[in-house]
Order: structure tokens, then C-alpha cells, then sequence
């Protein structure tokens, strides 16, 4: 399914586009790396999940977004918010649990939101986020406003009872939400293969009547092409579609995974079909010069160094204010 | 000042709102043409048409998460459980979702939603369709909980659960649909966690609210013939609640009663005796507390068995009796 | 769809079969029939759901069982239960709520189950017994036998979460259980139309990888052919299907409804393919003198009426049992 | 009698009954080759086979229903939630079904299941992750509810909840499956609705149970050096409840405090009050009741946050030292 490097750019992206995406997909993995390392040192608390290995399905859909457009995001959530723009200070600042961080510390890794860019949020509950999308679209659609939703989840989700609800909404109400399957073969452990009875799950949307198209997730050309359809089709009122993206997990599913349900040779075997590799070598040939390149790998770790200073400089959060953070005050303002 | 049933008052609100205010919309099973399971939406489609009455599919779980996604992009959904038995069925979007939100999120979002439907038993509907489950929403930090016993209040409550910035849990009792009563149809939302006495009295203050408002004032009447002076609070709002106002009745009366229809055990009487035990009304009670609750028992469907499982006004005026003798006489 | 009255009878059912089917459906009609009555009269309280219009579906399907294996029924469940041999006097006692009913009056229309037929229960919640469906066919799996699970359910309760859990579960395990969907066109209000945005409900089975087949479901024959080729793939080990038997109620969803939502032309065409006149007609062409029918019919209502009889005169159950019913006892012991 | 952790301890209760009965089996995320999400049933599918230890896929509200129906044709199905909040999803299947289905078909039928899993915050696991949910449990009729605090009751309490007939929520919490304690492998159960005195007190009646039982003694040793003489309930099992335990120890001590974990408004400690306040324990209080909690939101995720949710050793310390230092000494 890999695009081969000889090809030209899709018409629609730029060079420069390109190498947009390049600094977020490498951003992405930079941070969970260091997020990674930080666990390993004991100095973050509670658990993550890493969007290593997985870039190009964030960023290769969020390209094809327009403002405006929201997101749903799921517990393996920081590629979505820095593929929208996030601000990775304040994400590095929720991570070690701190005032400054996305959520004053109340949320953590698994409950980064910025609406502000688009994020309704990541969430710990696996597919609860999808009926919330469909929601968010429906109210699009009563608005009669343009936008479009994409709700992201795992291959897991989709055996939950919320997918299905939320799939069947979108589908008679003709919803501008596309649901961005992220297929990285297994759920905690459990792999497609035994929880699924089907050869792909792109499948499962004809049980509503939803069109599906399957992708190479680690190609993102293939995902922001697949991706910018779908979204048209739902901004132009012809409903939901679902995408399949095919992609891979290096690291383990959170931080307590012995990896014992899979091979050495499967994670390497994947490693050698690495999303950003794939990209680098991509622009390389259609005329980037390797030191830009470097250049924006040596910005980028730059930047999540900065964001993990920034976040260990910051004060912690004072308990005192809980019990008043509870409830949205009358006047409807927020923090 | 117009008379109208409880049911009516709902749908009052809800039509005020609508009038008022484009962003609210309600959604549930059956509640377009067919006018919902109680008729408490009927016509209502006609007058907003089918996207603003919008009849959804059996999903309880997506419905109630697509109202979260619609308030999340500046909407005010009301959700309807056809019975609210079936917000089972939705318990993760209620409350991993709907109630955290605000605050998981360290305050940059809110979900103005409300999530209404019928409780209760005594409508022969066993015991998948007749349960009172305030005590777990009470128990949920984020939720506001209201159960309104006259028709006003209902309407009063709603209009301001419409309004509030947070997820709403709105109980209506199914018996009380019927119910007649006056209700002032302005603007005006009646704010919450504002309990009121019902009916003063000096012997014992009985905390209760919803159907047992009315069943605990005929049984005072009864006992006000037998020379008992019984103090009634209807709480109406569960979260927000008056504990003052429970805590400063008890300093007059001197004994706590709680009556409501819910299983008893664990029930919401737990909390509400709690609270005036931890309170400084402790120096001022002069019995042991007295529950009156639905048994420790699923609903059951015959007459005579769902009879006996709710309170009834016999045995709640013969349970409240026996203890006003038992410890008044003895003391 | 409808087979024409000229057809040979199907191989496998006998003349002497067939009339035990008209039995079966005149008793679930008369059955049913007399509860709307008695609703009418105010002398039942609650509500009920009737099946009437739709007897060839649980009659077809539950001929195809053998002996040991078991159901799953609903909310609209006095069919399966006739069906099965279940105890008309015990299940007329039920309604009315009598300590001589199947549940001691406990659980009324929507709660009664007998195990010893092989029913485990009808149940008031939508959707709420096809998990349990499969958890039956799990444990005969794991028990090593052959029994097979039918699991009915509405064309409405396809839109549930459980549904959906519940089919992956059967698919990805290989469970013998089959699901039959009485679709009726509507839920309550919602018809399919408008809650599907699919041709038929079959197609959703193809979103687990179960095959499925949609029959006419006022033909009991096709019923009975389609669920016997189902249940023999469960038993044989070959997993799950789906039948979508297509079919109509006559009167209401329950006591309280207006039927608003559907024309009287509509009910009127319905009521031309009446199920019980197709077989009668079947069964007239094919050999079977009219008077034993009517004879048949005389004695279905009598045995309605005896049932009836039997409800009325029994006692009431006694409330001073109820706190002692909650849990079963140690040993396990039933009533 | 050997030493082991609680987490072993619960492994040893369900390879002991799978050994024993062919009948029991255990479902859930991810138990089989990876362990569970806390280890629990780790090696476990070497021992007994894919078959016997079955891997599910996310499907909460499935897998326990597919529960409930192993349970009816005669299986001994043990269902593990990999967080207890995740039984949300599952919410109609717990309680509409199996918490009912014995009542409802009059006797019929029972459910003979176990749904077990972590409860509790305190490592950093967040809003949807660490909640405390028994209240909602000990609410519903026909679910027993048990949460131990110590290996052997672990070992003990699901013997007998595997071998109950109905279905039962046995509630483990994530910080204690670490602990070590002996444990003595045999073949006896031990009963429910038993509590135990874990010290025995003059001054005060402190019921808890689960982590906060070890939270409570700790603080004890603090205050008995400050010359406060606590006595200490560990529950055990909050459904059924040995609420005379608790009654004739107020009796002795004249004064009742409640600790648990979950958020206060609506917890058990509301039950456990009211019981005490109905009961002749009453004539001997001298004291307002004290709730030591966790606050009133959702859990948080910062350490210093999650720290202040729950009551730490120091919160319930100078909470009753506070208490018993103005109630005593006003006397
Ligand atoms: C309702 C629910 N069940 C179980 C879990 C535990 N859990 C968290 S992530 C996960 C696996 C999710 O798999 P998938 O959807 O494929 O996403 P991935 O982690 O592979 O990105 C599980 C089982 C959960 N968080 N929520
Ligand atoms: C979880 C749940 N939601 C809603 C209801 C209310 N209700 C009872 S039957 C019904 C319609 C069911 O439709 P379908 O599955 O097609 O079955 P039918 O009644 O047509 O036989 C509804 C909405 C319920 N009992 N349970
Ligand atoms: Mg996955
Ligand atoms: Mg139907």
C-alpha cells in the first residue's frame, strides 16, 4: 500500500506543506519519547499511552481539516492535539501534573482537551468519545453550520456498544462526522485478528450503511488524501464515512505492557515501514535537502526541551481549589 | 396563574426555552409524533418540527453522549429517557462523561444538558421500568439532581436546568404526570438546592420529596386528627441541597424523619441523615431516626406486592405514629 | 415472498405437524387477544406487548429447536413462551398477578421465563437479553454440548449497544446462537426507515461476519426452513447467524399507544397476509378438513378461556414474601 | 499458611475454585497472555487454557451479560472489569439483569456470578479511572457487595463469592494488591456480613473498610500516642453488613465515625449513620457524627491533587484527633 518514493507529490500538497508535516509528526514522536523516558525515570505518575509509530494518521487528517472543524480524540490522544497546533508546554506541563498545564493538573495524559483548536478532548473510556462527536455534529447540522467532526478511536473501540450507537446516529441523521479508525492491530493485547471475525474492519461500516476506505496509516499522503474526502463528503451534506487506518504501535499499550502478546520480528518488521522515515525519504526526493531536515529535527527536540523545562519549572496546583472546580459557574464562564 | 397537569408544566418549559432560545432542542425514543411515552411532549413536533423534536433510535447511550456533543458546540439539548430506568444504559456518557467533563478538563469546558425522564413505580411496570435511582446521581460529583413534586416546580426547576451551565438530572415521578396544579408561566427559573416546608409542624420534621410529598402531607393530616403536629420538607433539588433548612427544622422539632420512595438501603435518606448527624441539630434530636423507603427489593409487579413495596400514606402515617408514640410518649 | 397455498407441504413437516402449529399460533392469537381485552376492561394493570400479527415467527423458530436447547425472548414475549409448551394458566395467572404465575406475580408481562422449556426470560429491556443470549451458547460451548441458543429480538433493539457486543462475541467465538429479529417495522414510533439507514436489516449482520438471511415471517414455513438451516450451522460448530423475519403487529406497541405514527391502510394491507389465515389455507389445500380447524379453534379458546378462569380464582400472592425473595439461598435452591 | 499479596491472593481464590469446579471460568481485557491489567491473573492461561481464562474483546456490557447467560445454563463465570469504573458501561447487564433476574422470574432462576475488579485512586490513573463505585451497588437489590482489605479476606471472600448463587461485586483496590499478608490456602469460604474489629478502642467507633482500613489503624497508632483509644471496624462486606457489630460498638464507645475512600455525598458512610442513628445505638451518642471522605469531585490526576481526594493517613489523623479533642474535652 506504501507509496513509492519515486512518485510525485499529490497535486493538492506543497513542498512546504510537506515539511509542515514533517515538524509535527517528528514533534509528536519527540514528545511521547521524552513522555517515555520520563516514566522510565518515575518522574510522571499514573500512565500514558504513546502515539509513537502512528504520526501520519493525526497528521495526515488533521491536514485535511478546515478551522472551525472539531475533533474527538481517545486515551492515546497527544499525536491529535499536537497534530491540531497544541501547545506543547502546556501538554509536557499537564503531563507532570502542573497549574500551568492544559487542565491545572486535574486531567492528565488521558484528559488533554483544547476546544479552542478543535480538541473536545481525549478520554480514558475507550469509544466514549464517538457519541459525543456524533453529537458534536449534530449540532453542526442544526446550526446549519459547515464543520465537520472526525472522531478518532482504535480498532478496540469499534466492539464497544458506544461505536455502534454513534455509527447508526451519524448514519440516519447523515452527520459531517468521519470516523478515523486507528488500526494498530491490537487492542491493550487483544489483536484484530481474535476480536474481530472480519477481514477488515472497514467492513463493519456497512452494517450502517456507511461508506469505508482503507489506508495505509503510515503513509501520509494516502492519509490525507483518504482523509480530505471524506471530510468533503461530510461538509457537503452527504454524511459520515469511516477510514481504516492501517498503522503500528512501537512502544508497549501504556506503561505497565510487557509486550507479551507479540513478536520482536512483527515490531521490527513494522519499524522498517516507519511513518516519518517514510516521509523524509519522500521529500528527500522530490527535492528537500537534508540539512532542512536535520534542521527541523534539531527545532523540534528543541522545543519539547523547552516544553519539558517549562513544565518542571511550573508550580503544582493547590488543592484548596477543588471542591470549587466542580461545577460551571452560572454565567457559564470557564477557566 | 393558569391550572395545568405536571406533564403540562414540563412541556411548558420546555416550549418556553424553545421559544426563547434556538439553542435547545430535545431528543428521545417516541417523543416526536407519538408524543412520548407519557405524553409529556405531544404536539410539540408540530410546533418545532422534526430536527428541534427529534425522535432518535433505541440507543440510550448514544443519545444521551450526542446531547454531551451538541452542548459542547454551544447547544442546550434536553434528552429524554422514555423511562429513566434506561439511563442504565447511558451510565458511562452520564457520568465518565457528562459530570467530569468540567472538571477533567481543569474547567475549559462545561455541558449545559439536561437528562429528564419518568421514575417510579405504581404504574404496574415490574421492575426493569420502575426504579428511583437519585441515590448513584447524588452520589456523582458534576451532576445537579432535581425531582420536583408540584407542577410549578417542576416547571420552575426545569427552566432553570435548562439554563445551567451543567448536566441536569431531572426526575419526574410518572404518578404525578397527572397531577394538577397552578403554575405561573413567566420566565422565571426557580433556583435550586432551595428545599421548602409544606407544612410546619412541632412533633418531628419528615424530609422527603417527589411522590412522597404527597403522600407524606395526606398522612400528616391524618395524624394532625390524632394530635400529631408533623413539619414537611420537600427538598425538590437533591444536589444542590438545603441542609439548613433540614438541620434548623430539626432544631425546632427535635426528631427526623425521611420518607422516600427509593430502596432503602443506600438510599438518598442515608445521606440526608448523615448530614444532620454531623450537624449541630445532633444536641437537638431527641429519637433515633425513622426511615420509610421502598423495600429492600427489586419493584414487584402485582397490585398488592408493588403496593407494599412503595410507601403508602397508611404506612407512612402508621409508621411515623407508632415512632411518635414509641418516643415521644417514653420520654 | 409469500409461498402460494399451491406448493407441496415442505419435506420435513407433516401434515400432523403443521396442524400443531396452527394450534400454537391460534393460542398465542386467542392468548393475546383476551389480555387486550382485559386491558380494555381495566382488569389488568401495567402494560403489555402483543403478538398478535406475528405467530409464525416463534412458532417456525421454536419447531426448528430440539429439546435442551434454550431462547431468549422480550419485552414482547407471550409468543416464544406458547411457543415453547409454556403454561397458559401459569402465564394468564402472571398477568394478572397471582401467586399461581409463573413468577408469583412478581414479575408480570414482561418477566416471564421458564427454564424448564428452555425459556430464559423475556425481558422489559430492549436489546437486554442478546448478551445473555450468548453467554447461554458460551456455556454450552465450554460444556462441550450441542445446544443451541435462539435469541430473539425486535428490528428496534438492533440499534442498541448490547445487540452489537453481543453479535461480536458470537462471531469471534463461534457461538451456537442465532438471532432472530422479528422486524415488525417498528420500534415503538421509530420505524425502520427512519432508524436504518440500510435496504435491510440483514446487512447489518455482515459487520461481524455473520451471514444472514431474511425471510417472510408471516410464512411460517419459510421461518421454519430458514431457522432450522441456522440452527443446524450453530449445533455443527459453524457459529452464529442472523435471520431478519419480516412481520407486522396489528395492534399497538402497548396499551398506550395511539398508532399516531402508521396509517390504517397500512394495518389493513398487513392484516391480508395474516400469518394464521396463510397457514389455515395452506393447510386446506394440502388435505385438512375445515371442521377439524375449527375444531382446533374452539379449542384453543377454551383452553384461553379456562386459563382465564384459572388466573381469576387464584389468589393473590402475599407481600410478606418479598424481602425474602431477593436472593437466591445458599444452596441454590429455587422455588 | 504461607505469605503472599493480595493481588496472589485473589489468583489463589480463583485457581482453587477452577481447579475444584469445571463450572468456573474467567473472562475480561486482556487476562489471558498479558496477565490482566494488573497482574492478577497472570500465568493463569498457561495453567488452564484460552478456553478457561478467555481474553474479550472492549465490550463491557457483552461480556457481562455473555456472564449472566454462562451463569443460567450452569456455569461459575467470573467477569473482570480491568478498572471497576468501566462496569458503567455494563450498568443494565449488572443491575437490570443479574441483580434481578431471581426476583423478577419469582424464584426461578439464579445468577451464580462474580464481576470483579480494582477500585480506588491513588496512582495517578485520573477522573475515569480510579473512582470508588459500592455505594451505587450497596443500592441495588440482589447484588452482594465486597471489598477486602487484607490478603486472606480476599482469598476467603471470593471462595464464597464464587460459590454463591447470586451475583456478586467484589471490589479489589489498586494500592493493596501489592500487600503481603498470610494467607491460609484451604478450602473454606469466608462467610459474608461479617465485619471485624481490627482494634479494639474506648473513645471512638471509626467503620471503614478496603484501603482505608490500613489508612485508619496507622492513624490510630499516631493518635494512641496522643493518648485516643480507637476501636476500628473493618466491613468487609458492605452487602450483606454486620451492622450489629457496629451498633454494639458505638454502644461501647459513644461515638461513630465513618472513613472510606469514595466521595462522601451519598457514600455508604450515609447508610452506615443512618443505620447507627435508627438503631438503640442511638441513647448512647455523645457525639455529631464524622465522615472522613474522599472530597466532593471527581478524582484528579496531580499527585498533590489525588492526595488531598483521598484521606491520607495525616487527613484522618488530625480529622478525629480535631473531633475527639472538641467533643471530649467540651464533655
Ligand atoms: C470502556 C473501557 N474499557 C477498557 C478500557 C481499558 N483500555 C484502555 S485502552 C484499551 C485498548 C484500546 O484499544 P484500541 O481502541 O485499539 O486503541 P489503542 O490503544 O490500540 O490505540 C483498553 C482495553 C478503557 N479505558 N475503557
Ligand atoms: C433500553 C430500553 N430502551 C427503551 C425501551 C422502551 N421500549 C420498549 S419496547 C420498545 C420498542 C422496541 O422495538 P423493537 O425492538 O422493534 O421491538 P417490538 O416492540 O417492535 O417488538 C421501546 C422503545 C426499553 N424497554 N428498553
Ligand atoms: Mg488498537
Ligand atoms: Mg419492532
Amino acid at each position: 500500500m506504501t507509496r513509492s518514493a519515486a512518485q510525485p507529490l499529490p497535486q493538492a500538497s506543497t513542498l512546504e506543506e510537506s515539511l509542515r508535516w514533517l515538524r509535527i509528526m517528528l514533534t509528536i514522536r519527540r514528545f511521547d519519547e521524552t513522555i517515555d523516558e520520563l516514566f522510565a525515570q518515575g518522574k510522571v505518575h499514573g500512565t500514558t499511552h504513546l502515539y509513537i509509530g502512528e504520526e501520519a494518521v493525526a497528521t495526515g487528517v488533521i491536514a485535511a481539516l478546515q478551522p472551525g472543524d472539531v475533533v474527538t480524540s481517545t486515551h492515546r490522544g497527544h499525536g491529535h492535539n499536537i497534530a491540531l497546533g497544541g501547545d506543547i508546554n502546556a501538554m509536557m506541563a499537564e503531563l507532570l501534573g502542573r497549574e500551568t498545564g492544559y487542565c491545572r493538573g486535574f486531567g492528565g495524559s488521558m484528559h488533554i482537551a483544547d476546544q479552542s483548536l478543535g480538541n473536545l478532548g481525549a478520554n480514558g473510556i475507550v469509544a466514549g468519545g464517538l457519541p459525543i462527536a456524533v453529537g458534536a455534529a449534530l449540532g453542526f447540522q442544526l446550526q446549519q453550520q459547515s464543520q465537520v467532526v472526525v472522531a478518532f478511536s482504535g480498532d478496540g473501540a469499534l466492539n464497544e456498544g458506544a461505536f455502534h450507537e454513534a455509527a447508526n446516529l451519524a448514519a440516519i441523521w447523515k452527520l459531517p462526522v468521519v470516523f478515523v479508525v486507528e488500526n494498530n492491530q491490537y487492542g491493550m493485547s487483544g489483536s484484530v485478528k481474535e476480536m474481530f471475525a472480519l477481514g477488515h474492519l472497514a467492513e463493519r461500516a456497512a452494517g450502517y450503511g456507511i461508506p469505508a476506505t482503507m489506508v495505509d496509516g503510515n503513509d501520509i499522503f494516502s492519509v490525507w488524501e483518504a482523509a480530505g474526502q471524506a471530510i468533503e463528503t461530510a461538509r457537503s451534506g452527504s454524511g459520515p464515512s469511516l477510514i481504516e487506518a492501517v498503522t503500528y504501535r512501537y512502544k508497549g499499550h501504556s506503561k505497565s505492557d510487557a509486550n507479551r502478546y507479540r513478536s520482536r520480528e512483527e515490531i521490527q518488521q513494522w519499524r522498517q515501514r516507519d511513518p516519518i522515515d517514510h516521509l523524509k525519504e519522500y521529500l528527500i526526493a522530490n527535492g528537500a535537502d537534508g540539512s532542512s531536515l536535520a534542521q527541523i529535527q534539531r527545532e523540534v527536540a528543541q522545543a519539547v526541551a523547552d516544553a519539558l523545562q517549562f513544565a518542571e519549572s511550573s508550580p503544582w496546583p493547590d488543592p484548596s481549589m477543588l471542591e470549587d472546580a466542580v461545577y460551571a459557574k452560572e454565567d457559564g464562564t470557564h477557566v | 396563574m393558569s391550572e395545568m397537569t405536571y406533564g403540562a408544566a414540563i412541556r411548558s418549559a420546555i416550549e418556553w426555552e424553545m421559544d426563547r432560545d434556538p439553542r435547545v432542542f430535545i431528543m428521545g425514543e417516541d417523543i416526536g409524533v407519538y408524543g412520548g411515552a407519557f405524553g409529556v411532549t405531544m404536539g410539540m413536533v408540530d410546533r418545532f418540527g422534526k430536527e428541534r423534536v427529534r425522535d432518535t433510535p433505541i440507543a440510550e447511550e448514544g443519545i444521551v453522549g450526542a446531547g454531551i456533543g451538541a452542548a459542547l458546540v454551544g447547544m442546550r439539548p434536553i434528552v429524554e429517557m422514555q423511562f429513566s430506568d434506561f439511563i442504565m444504559n447511558a451510565m458511562d456518557q452520564v457520568v465518565n462523561q457528562a459530570a467530569k467533563i468540567h472538571f477533567m478538563f481543569g474547567g475549559r469546558m462545561s455541558v449545559p444538558l439536561v437528562i429528564r425522564g419518568p421514575a417510579g413505580a405504581g404504574t404496574g411496570a415490574a421492575a426493569q421500568h420502575s426504579q428511583s435511582l437519585e441515590a448513584w446521581f447524588h452520589h456523582v460529583p458534576g451532576l445537579k439532581v432535581i425531582m420536583p413534586a408540584f407542577p410549578d416546580d417542576a416547571r420552575g426547576l426545569l427552566l432553570s436546568a435548562i439554563r445551567d451551565p451543567n448536566p441536569v438530572v431531572f426526575f419526574e415521578h410518572k404518578l404525578l404526570y397527572k397531577l394538577k396544579g397552578e403554575v405561573n408561566e413567566t420566565d422565571e427559573g426557580l433556583p435550586f438546592g432551595r428545599g421548602i416546608i409544606r407544612r410546619y409542624g412541632a412533633h418531628a420534621t419528615v424530609v422527603t420529596y417527589s411522590l412522597m410529598v404527597h403522600r407524606t402531607l395526606e398522612a400528616a393530616e391524618h395524624l394532625a386528627k390524632k394530635g400529631w403536629d408533623i413539619e414537611i420538607i420537600d427538598l425538590r433539588s437533591l444536589v444542590p441541597m438545603d441542609v439548613d433548612l433540614v438541620v434548623e427544622s430539626v432544631k425546632r422539632t427535635g426528631r427526623l424523619a425521611i420518607c422516600h420512595e427509593a430502596v432503602g438501603r443506600g438510599g438518598v435518606g442515608g445521606e440526608i441523615a448523615a448530614r444532620v448527624l454531623e450537624s449541630d441539630a445532633f444536641d437537638y434530636l431527641n429519637s433515633p431516626l425513622l426511615r420509610i423507603s421502598g423495600l429492600n427489593t427489586p419493584v414487584p409487579y402485582s397490585p398488592p406486592l408493588e403496593q407494599a413495596f412503595m410507601p403508602s400514606v397508611d404506612r407512612i402515617e402508621q409508621t411515623l405514629e407508632a415512632w411518635l408514640t414509641q418516643e415521644v410518649t417514653s420520654q
